[in-house]
């Protein structure tokens, strides 16, 4: 289960669809909107997002975890638009035979998608917003049809 | 003449009032080539060029790519999902 | 949030408690039970716990979280009584601002739950059963006390 | 002379078919007397005695910590929670 959605994320419906009866555990993160962010009190965020590709890294992201990890799957749900407080923004779920793995990859996932996936976010303060500029993608040396 | 289609986001949406635009470049074009293009037809984009990426038809892409007519270009500033 | 309980646990309500709205992350481990075990067909596991200990113990591996690294909170539940396969026996959750230290306090607040918890688990399958011996939990060379 | 409650779980209750005991102890008992005890009681128990912790007062102790009058003893079988 991969989405880009506007609407609340549902973390009991991504755990289910990963779960599986060979499974031992599953590891679910969440990213959650902060009330803060360098020493700046944050508002609401607002997320943008090409979507289409964002959901194409986001199942590239999960090949590259099934290639690395022993896991059984793995499923991905990042929410844009606006975001309040304490609501979550990514949720990324890892199931796998034994819990090593399921943690080590649901890491690597979370990492892997803050480099690779187009999507972005402005912090909201009371007196201003800003875009935040996180990683540069990494750019192919050579294009594949140039 | 190539004509491609840009696409903007975050910041760049936001400065340029735009989700999208057309560029017309010369043959032969490459993805540094529409850069400098969108500097100089944009004034606003040039601080954001340094660390922009480019995509074309949702993969990213070096600077040497070359363009072809219709493609489809999104420019990436650095990302911040998560 | 600690229990140990005979119910199905409840992620929502865990994750609920642990959040905070100067967290970015939370981690949430699911502890599943598994159709099979060392090439065995597992219909169905039999918890057993001393309850009152269990609680106590779960308790301290959160304390010896919270002083090994810097996350905000944690909650642990535990199920016991009979679960069958595909029901979550175990859940940990873990709050702090960021995501590493989430991950790596949940992944070994699981491994403390597992050495120092007075828990076990019977196999049933299809032929036969059996209590799990798994780990002998340390002992202080000098008692408290004596 | 100190008696002691003992709990039993697991394999253990199984077993002996009782979730508790009582044991009376010459005074000065320890631990690993109260296992002998246990062995020469409950011969069922024998195989257990090697890999078996116990713990008094909700808190693991060692083989040498002495028992007093009803002191509450926990028999903890090697351990599988998660």
């Amino acid at each position: 289960m991969f989405a880009i959605t506007r609407e609340p994320l549902d973390p009991r419906s991504l755990v289910e669809a990963v779960r599986c009866d060979e499974c031992g555990a599953v590891v679910l993160f969440y990213g959650v909107v902060r009330n803060e962010n360098l020493g700046r009190s944050v508002r609401y965020l607002e997320y943008d997002a090409y979507e289409a590709m964002a959901l194409k890294k986001l199942r590239a992201v999960a090949d590259e975890v099934r290639a690395k990890f022993p896991v059984t799957d793995i499923g991905v749900l990042h929410r844009i638009g606006r975001l309040e407080v304490g609501e979550t923004s990514l949720l990324v779920a890892v199931s796998s035979g034994h819990r090593r793995e399921a943690f080590e990859a649901c890491h690597y996932a979370v990492d892997r998608i803050k480099e690779t996936v187009p999507i972005w976010k402005k912090e909201v303060w009371e007196d201003g917003s800003e875009w935040i500029e996180g990683h540069v993608p990494e750019v192919p040396k050579v294009t594949g049809d140039g | 003449m190539p004509q491609v289609h840009v696409r903007l986001f975050a910041g760049l949406h936001d400065l340029v009032g735009k989700r999208d635009l057309v560029l017309d470049l010369p043959p032969g074009a490459t993805i540094g080539l529409l850069r400098e293009r969108l500097g100089e037809e944009y004034p606003v984009v040039q601080p954001f060029l340094s660390t922009l990426v480019c995509a074309v038809d949702e993969e990213y892409v070096p600077s040497g790519h070359l363009l072809g007519d219709g493609d489809d270009v999104a420019l990436i500033p650095p990302i911040s999902g998560g």
